[in-house]
């Protein structure tokens, strides 16, 4: 099976923030204002984060870090989730079940990213503008917990093309939105597992990290730090 | 109730009849009671019903802190239910006599307050309407489900611990009073207390007590896994077990004298309730507050020694930043108040040892306050620092109709049966005097005819 | 179970076309819970993808929007789209929310009451227009028709082109743009040294060095999408080898974390740097002798036809700007000043990039020309990793017939200041301001906003507003209620781009010209009218020869008729997969052209389907094209401005007067104001620079999220300097400059200059949709503005302020 | 005794009316076609195939509906409008009429699942009656909406055919 990850190359990446609005845009996520940003309940399953650098600037070395759900092979959010909403699947993608969660936001407060949404109250577009909504991807009702799927329904398109056509899926024939709209190419996504592929040279290169990685969560979104 | 009055009228208790006046008469100040606390119940009813139709945008929570006043509710009403059934069953087993007055009280507790933190949980879901997805699609890998699992089994237990003592004052109301007999002859189960019956409810109350001291360690062990199983800072620790165990029976005692304080006073029943319960509670409430102040300072030692810079963050929250205040009060109420009373024989009084309650149960109530919110606030992702959590006027509701549905709850079991258990009063003046006096016997070396001094042999050499 | 129902839910499924009935579930859960779900009764249907232009800003990317049951429904990036090649920026992905934004006007509205009341009335289209039309048919019958002003805003391509020949045929000069900067940038100081007209590109991406002088390239740059692009490229497209950047600014923004180093500067005195940096170069003898020696003008002394000697830039530079001096004025040691010139000159190919950001960084042209200067002095004019000249492009630019009336009318100098005279090109609006007030030299009896909002995007807005309320008729061309159209006696609702029928020209930073056709991927509002219909109509209705200005019937074939000029030039070619370099190369090398169309259908059906089209082809070296007029040369003293200045003066000190030409810079030391001691430093938010539409919640929610703010305008002050001021954090002060105060919270930020008070400016309109209308404050109410000589744009960073804590 | 008694009665009636409950909310929706298609003449004697008028199964996510414009492919309103029947009748007042026959959706999956035709037809080669078995005898449509797997079903199809079990492959 694959092991879908990607590499974030803090090189290239230059902050501009286009595949916040890029997943924002694929997976109808609500439009929030004021209010809700105050209050913590604006969705950005993509977020750019800023790292404060150690130091006086001049010299402090900053970070500005684009954080989708890192889809961890040891996810804690999963082991809490009391009824199996959310799930690593075959693919070692972290998937939410939105239909099963009961909203405990266990999970949420399990993962060390804060890389959980929750759905305060019922998403709300007013009118057209729910004409924007993507029809692969639910609308998720209020009082359950979202976050990022790597967008696996363009994971599934991309089978059924293959499929179609009775051949193996390419590289690069499925990424996801952030991934896709990415101008500076920052993002490589692909199979881990599969030592050839683009992305799976990048993580073991030199400058791989992983986030907070002491925790042991072994996430598959993997950042490449700026320099040689 | 006219076909009551044609019955011959049952011969009225003559000793503590005092015990159940408040089943007989009710006064005005009973209804008015009853109606100030529908109206706060009616106001969280109200609050939750707006919570149920706008979802959980109503409160104060957000992200990061996805967990605020419900959840602290919940352990905070869990580790209240530790007076009861934790306390009753220790004396109980123990054989400390000046248990027989208190233990109805002290379960009373038990039972009713762990509906609310129980009902805190199903307040706090995002989709209440599927929580029985818990049984369906239960995960037990979840430390959420084995909250579930224990709490259930202890609430089990409690009714049942709470219903076997029961049963031989329900037999007596029900000979001894008009009200409602058909409702006493169901529940009394034919007790007519006969030797047998006497001698199968002492084994079953001796087993439900050894049993139940576990069941309710494993509860709070486990409410506080809930926090420890994540690798979140300054939750996930080792002590937290243990810790959140002293807590509750902490907060448990000093719950158990508030209420007994409030039943003393309310049906005049100073004769049961002596200054000598309060005092021996007092004690325990001293000696839980050292080891209460002792698992805290380790805990906060053990992190700050270890100074990681995650927890660091948290610590310096609860000590210098936001939480401050909490924290500070917290430590002031939890232990110097309440050490300041109970250490001094002239302060605990009944007046002294409620005066340290109240104080801890407001300290103790803040201590699971700055235990689940600044853990979350912090992240370990840095994050935006003013999304502060405040609690709404929907949170502070439904903490209010917690507390005033605990109060009718429990105003209504003094209503319908006797709080202070009749028979084990009775049972301990006709038998346990000279039992005790007997116990106490044995335990003391037994007093002989001094022997006969021997000879001094060397004296006739 | 009637409560239970959510009627905005069925509302907006019904709009979706969609309703799931209730199905038998396993819970008994009310059935609006499944309701919830955007499921549509068909289940996801046939798609389409169409390539188009983005009309998000003036970078002039493609999307390819995919459609879904005839609704737009996504977007990405049109890979083959020389500009953007598949990528996208945060406002790209934001188009989706323009297009369906509740609050887009649909109906002409027309003031009611007082104007500025606010209060609007819907009437019909044909009613709007005449409006329009019978107040300029008035205008021009009385033989006025100067008195009309237009001002451009974010319309591109066709909405600007009708208007200018709408102008021109109605005749007045009075066609101004309400955003100089974003569209010039850098342009009067390359207009004042190299000659040229064009804009110019900085190919970064094959640069060896780079200094950016507050210019916000991955900030504020007018085409996100290829700033970081090409800076992605510049960082790891050569294996092996680290180039360096080196970001000069008040503040630590964007650009300067992703720097490999950050240098504080005071405000305004970018210009005095360089040429700190200029005076090492040349006294170390650093600087690129052949480029100076072969294409310099004006670096040594010089003297002209009369024979009076005048100042060389050597001999200015080495005189007045050595590093000790340079630091006492712009904060920067004199050690770094060394190390910065040495270090430009021994990494090239070198690029200074001075300006070419957003309206908020616009500089005196004189410390641009400074800057500029560093460019040539490295020998970087021109070569691969240095400046390119964009190719010029013009369309449907043909000459037409204009009735005396016309002549008459634009025989008047433009409200913003005398062409010839001391502007470098471009327009000014900030002088339109004092000209409609002071009714001189004549007075404006009608102002058409075409898409443009100067109330909130101007430094002296407020003035502006205060102008239009003077004007007797404005009326305004808007795609929302914006603090300018406040104003307006009608608004005319502007059409969103996935609507229309449009082009756009733009360049990539080689310097390649892009046309981007944009075509309606939806049906348009039943309502709905292009900007260049209304336009056409007003023309027709005036008649005579004002209506023969616009001889197309409607947009598309306006676009057709580009279309076929870029068939009839028989170069460049649709858009394809970009190009190896090598094969790019060959291709310049043999002057080979790439594959052409053999006739017009299959062309414009090509250049429709994939997008734009493109000339992939760029010359290095070709000097008549990047030096122009008046010498061919790079003049370090601008010839240029020599002329533009008509004649020198013969009397005077002839260094003064030829200093005139030269880039001057002097940054007086800071001085010690007791009233207001400290510096304004207004800068642009990312993410809402140049963006079309204030009223998108996603860009409004992300657009502060680089200091963890949201939705609000807040006050970036050094923790050293609040304590001065008594400040902490979660304080709000008022800041106050001698042009009015404002209360803000307060940031404190390392990454702000010691004395300087930084202001994101973004936010604060009074009025407009609910995502944007009371949002935050508008910086632009501090700012007291100077004016810029050579340009007559005001000047954003002159500005003193202070502080109290509230 | 009594208490018993009282206990089994009380459990009974919570039992009773959550059943009730669950039986009314599991119901589905009352479908009124506006005509009464019959499936089992148009299957059996005229011989159609489903893809006859569900033309999209094989391509689409949707099976597709028919518009009118089908049925009068076959139907002809001047020869058959003398001996029509009244469902016929109410077919050639649809055709006259404006706007299509507005047919009602009756075979449902849970509205969060994610359900596509095509993955099925002719990704996983299944015939029509693996999923709607009854469908072809219908002689009525049916009153209610029907929900027609449940995910037990969908399970244990996938896994006989050792398609993907993977939660995300249906709901999202």
């Amino acid at each position: 099976m694959a092991k879908w990850g990607m590499t974030i190359d803090l090189d290239r990446c230059t902050a501009c923030q286009a595949c916040v609005t890029a997943c924002q845009a694929e997976n109808n996520l609500p439009p929030t204002g004021a209010d809700d940003a105050r209050r913590g309940r604006n969705y950005t399953w993509m977020e750019m984060i800023p790292f404060e650098g150690e130091g006086e600037r001049p010299k402090a070395i900053e970070r500005l870090l684009p954080r989708p759900c890192l889809h961890c092979d040891h996810p804690p959010c999963v082991k809490v989730c009391p009824v199996g909403a959310t799930f690593r699947n075959e693919d070692g993608i972290v998937g939410q079940i939105f239909s099963r969660c009961i909203g405990c936001r266990y999970c949420t407060t399990a993962c060390p990213y804060t890389a959980r949404y929750f759905n305060w109250t019922t998403p709300s577009w007013p009118e057209p503008m729910g004409k924007h909504l993507n029809p692969d991807v639910s609308v998720r009702p209020k009082g359950v917990v979202e976050k990022c799927t790597l967008c696996h329904h363009r994971l599934q398109n991309a089978r059924d093309h293959a499929r179609a056509e009775e051949r193996a899926m390419r590289p690069g024939e499925y990424s996801p939105a952030c991934v896709e709209s990415c101008p500076t190419g920052a993002m490589v996504f692909g199979d881990l597992s599969n030592p050839e592929s683009e992305v799976s040279k990048l993580a073991h290169s030199r400058r791989a990290y992983k986030l907070l990685e002491d925790l042991g969560t072994e996430p598959k979104v993997i950042y490449l730090r700026e320099g040689d | 109730m006219s076909v009551a009055t044609k019955k011959p009228s049952p011969p009225p208790l003559t000793e503590d009849a005092i015990l159940l006046e408040p089943i007989l008469h009710t006064g005005p100040k009973f209804y008015i009671t009853v109606a100030v606390l529908l109206s706060v119940i009616g106001l969280g009813v109200y609050a939750y019903t707006v919570q149920y139709r706008e979802g959980l945008g109503v409160t104060g929570l957000g992200r990061p802190v996805y967990w605020g006043f419900y959840i602290t509710n919940f352990v905070f009403f869990i580790g209240i239910s530790h007076a009861g059934t934790l306390i009753s069953a220790i004396l109980r087993i123990v054989g400390a006599e000046w248990r027989r007055t208190i233990t109805r009280s002290a379960e009373v507790i038990t039972v009713m307050v762990i509906l609310f933190g129980v009902g805190n949980i199903l307040v706090d879901l995002g989709r209440p309407d599927r929580m029985l997805n818990v049984i369906k699609h239960a995960k037990f890998g979840s430390p959420l489900l084995w909250d579930v699992c224990s709490i259930t089994v202890y609430l089990t237990m409690s009714t049942t611990y709470l219903y076997l003592p029961l049963i031989p004052d329900i037999a007596i109301l029900r000979d001894h009073t008009n009200k409602r007999r058909w409702f006493y002859r169901l529940l009394a189960l034919g007790w007519t207390g006969t030797p047998r019956q006497h001698r199968i409810l002492d084994i079953l109350i001796s087993v439900m007590a050894i049993i139940v001291i576990p069941v309710a360690v494993s509860v709070h062990t486990v409410v506080s896994f809930v926090f420890a199983m994540t690798i979140q800072p300054m939750w996930h620790s080792a002590i937290f077990g243990p810790y959140f165990v002293v807590g509750a029976i902490f907060s448990g005692i000093a719950a158990l004298i508030c209420a007994m304080a409030l039943i003393r006073w309310v049906y005049g029943l100073g004769e049961y309730l002596k200054d000598i319960h309060f005092n021996n509670l007092g004690l325990l409430l001293l000696v839980m507050c050292f080891a209460w102040f002792y698992f805290t300072a380790s805990e906060f030692l053990t992190t700050f020694y270890g100074s990681e810079p995650t927890h660091m963050t948290i610590f310096w929250l609860k000590f210098t930043g936001p939480f401050a205040p909490h924290f500070w009060t917290m430590v002031v109420t939890c232990f110097f108040i309440p050490v300041t009373i109970l250490a001094f024989k002239r302060t605990r009084t009944i007046l002294g040892t409620v005066i340290a309650s109240l104080s801890i149960t407001v300290g103790m109530y803040l201590e699971r306050f700055i235990i689940v919110v600044p853990s979350l606030s912090q992240p370990r992702l840095p994050h935006a620092e003013d999304i502060v959590y405040t609690p709404t006027w929907v949170e502070w509701s439904i903490l209010a109709a917690c507390f005033a549905a605990f109060t009718l709850l429990y105003v209504l079991f003094t209503k319908l049966f006797p709080i202070v258990s009749i028979w084990e009063v009775q049972e301990g003046r006709e038998k346990s005097v000279a039992e005790v006096t007997e116990r106490l016997k044995s335990y003391l070396p037994k007093s002989q005819p001094a022997p006969a001094r021997p000879e001094p042999v060397g004296a006739s050499k | 179970m009637k409560e239970w129902v959510n009627l905005n839910r069925r509302d907006f499924l019904a709009a979706f076309g969609a309703t799931y009935g209730v199905t038998a579930c396993s819970w008994a859960a009310p059935r609006s819970w499944f309701l919830e779900y955007a499921g549509t009764e068909d289940g996801p249907p046939r798609e389409q993808h169409i390539n188009t232009l983005c009309s998000m800003c003036p970078g002039g990317c493609g999307l390819r929007v995919r459609l879904v049951h005839g609704c737009a429904v996504g977007v990405r990036g049109n890979k083959d789209h020389p500009i953007n090649r598949g990528g996208l920026c945060s406002r790209a992905s934001a188009v989706l929310q323009d297009v369906y934004n509740p609050d887009r006007l649909r109906q002409p509205l027309r003031c009611v009451g007082s104007r500025g009341s606010g209060q609007w009335e819907e009437i019909e289209w044909d009613a709007a227009i005449a409006m329009v039309a019978d107040k300029l048919a008035l205008l021009r019958g009385n033989g006025n028709p100067e008195g009309l002003s237009v001002v451009l805003g974010r319309g591109r391509g066709l909405s600007r082109t009708a208007w200018r020949r709408f102008a021109r045929a109605y005749g007045t000069p009075n066609i101004i743009d309400a955003h100089p900067d974003d569209n010039l940038g850098v342009q009067p100081a390359v207009l004042a040294t190299q000659g040229v007209a064009q804009r110019i590109g900085y190919d970064v991406a094959k640069a060896g060095y780079v200094l950016s002088f507050s210019s916000g390239w991955l900030d504020a740059h007018w085409s996100t999408e290829q700033s970081a692009r090409v800076f992605a490229d510049f960082r790891r497209g050569r294996p092996g080898f680290r180039p360096r950047w080196v970001h000069i600014e008040p503040r630590h923004s964007v650009t300067a974390t992703k720097a490999d180093e950050w240098i504080p500067i005071r405000p305004g005195t970018e210009g005095t740097l360089a040429l700190g940096i200029a005076h090492v170069m040349i006294r170390e003898g650093l600087y690129d002798r052949d480029f100076v020696g072969r294409h310099g003008f004006g670096f040594e002394d010089w003297t002209d036809r009369n024979g009076v000697s005048h100042l060389g830039f050597r001999r200015m530079v080495l005189q007045d700007y050595a590093p000790r001096k340079v630091e006492a004025g712009t904060g920067v040691v004199e050690g770094t000043i060394f190390r910065l010139a040495r270090e430009f000159s021994s990494n090239g190919p070198a690029i200074a990039v001075g300006y070419d950001g957003g309206g908020c960084g616009a500089q005196a042209t004189y410390h641009r020309m400074a800057i500029h200067c560093l460019n040539a002095l490295a020998g970087s004019i021109d070569v691969p990793g240095g400046i390119t000249v964009f190719q010029e492009l013009t369309l449907l630019d043909g000459e037409f017939d204009i009735d005396d009336v016309a002549t008459r009318g634009l025989a008047n100098e433009p409200l913003d200041g005398p062409a010839a005279d001391r502007r470098l090109g471009g327009s000014a609006i900030d002088l339109l301001t004092r000209a409609i007030k002071d009714r001189r030299p004549y007075s404006t009896e009608a102002l058409i906003l075409a898409e443009a909002d100067p109330v909130f995007s101007l430094a002296e807005g407020a003035a502006f507003g205060a102008a239009l309320s003077a004007v007797p008729f404005v009326a305004a061309i808007s795609g929302y209620h914006h603090d300018s159209n406040r104003h307006a006696d009608l608004i005319l609702p502007a059409l969103h781009g996935l609507h229309r029928w449009d082009f756009d020209v733009a360049h990539t930073l080689k310097g390649h010209p892009v046309v981007t056709v944009s075509q309606p991927v939806m049906d348009p509002p039943k309502r709905g009218r292009d900007a260049y219909s209304v336009v056409r109509a007003l023309a027709n209705r005036l008649g005579g020869k004002v209506g023969g200005a616009l001889p197309w019937a409607d947009a598309e074939s306006a676009v057709e008729a580009v279309l076929r000029e870029l068939f009839d030039r028989g170069e460049g070619a649709t858009f394809g997969p970009a190009n190896e370099e090598s094969w790019a190369q060959l291709l310049e090398t043999r002057g080979w052209r790439a594959p052409f169309s053999s006739d017009f259908a299959e062309f414009k059906r090509d250049v429709i389907a994939g997008g734009g089209w493109t000339d992939p082809i760029y010359f290095h070296g070709k000097w008549d094209r990047v030096l122009q007029r008046p010498l061919r040369r790079f003049a370090f003293s601008s010839a240029y401005l020599a002329s533009s200045f008509e004649a020198i003066p013969a009397a005077g000190d002839p260094d003064e007067v030829s200093a005139r030409l030269l880039p001057q810079c002097r940054a007086e030391p800071r001085t010690s104001d007791e009233t207001y001691p400290l510096e304004l430093y207004v800068y642009e938010l990312p993410n809402l620079v140049g963006c079309s539409s204030p009223n998108l919640p996603w860009l409004n929610d992300i657009a502060g999220a680089y200091m963890f703010e949201k939705w609000r305008t807040w006050v970036e002050i050094h923790p050293e300097t609040a304590e001065r001021f008594g400040v902490t954090a979660h304080d709000h002060v008022e800041v106050r400059t001698p042009r009015g105060r404002l209360t803000l919270p307060v940031r404190l930020y390392t990454g702000v200059m010691h004395d300087v008070v930084a202001i994101p400016f973004g936010f604060g309109r009074k009025s407009g949709g609910r995502w944007c209308r009371g949002i935050g404050e508008n910086p632009a109410d501090l700012v007291d503005a100077r004016t810029d000589p050579l340009t007559g744009t005001a000047l954003w960073t002159s500005t003193r302020a202070t502080l109290r804590k509230m | 005794m009594r208490f018993i008694l009282v206990f089994v009665v009380g459990v009974g009636v919570v039992v009773g009316g959550v059943a009730i409950v669950y039986a009314i909310a599991g119901r589905g929706e009352a479908a009124d076609q506006p005509i009464a298609f019959n499936h089992a003449v148009h299957l059996d004697s005229a011989g159609l195939k489903c893809n006859t008028c569900h033309t999209e199964a094989a391509t689409q996510t949707y099976a597709g509906i028919p518009g009118k414009e089908l049925c009068l492919d076959c139907h002809d309103v001047d020869e058959e409008s003398d001996d029509a029947g009244p469902q016929k009748e109410k077919l050639f007042a649809f055709v006259d009429a404006d706007g299509d026959i507005p047919w009602q959706r009756v075979a449902l999956t849970k509205p969060d699942v994610y359900f596509s035709h095509r993955r099925h037809v002719t990704g996983g080669n299944l015939d029509c009656e693996t999923c709607h078995p009854a469908q072809a005898t219908l002689t009525a449509p049916p009153p209610r909406t029907q929900l027609v797997m449940t995910m037990d079903d969908c399970i244990a199809c996938h896994e006989r055919e050792g398609a993907s079990v993977d939660c995300l492959a249906c709901h999202r």
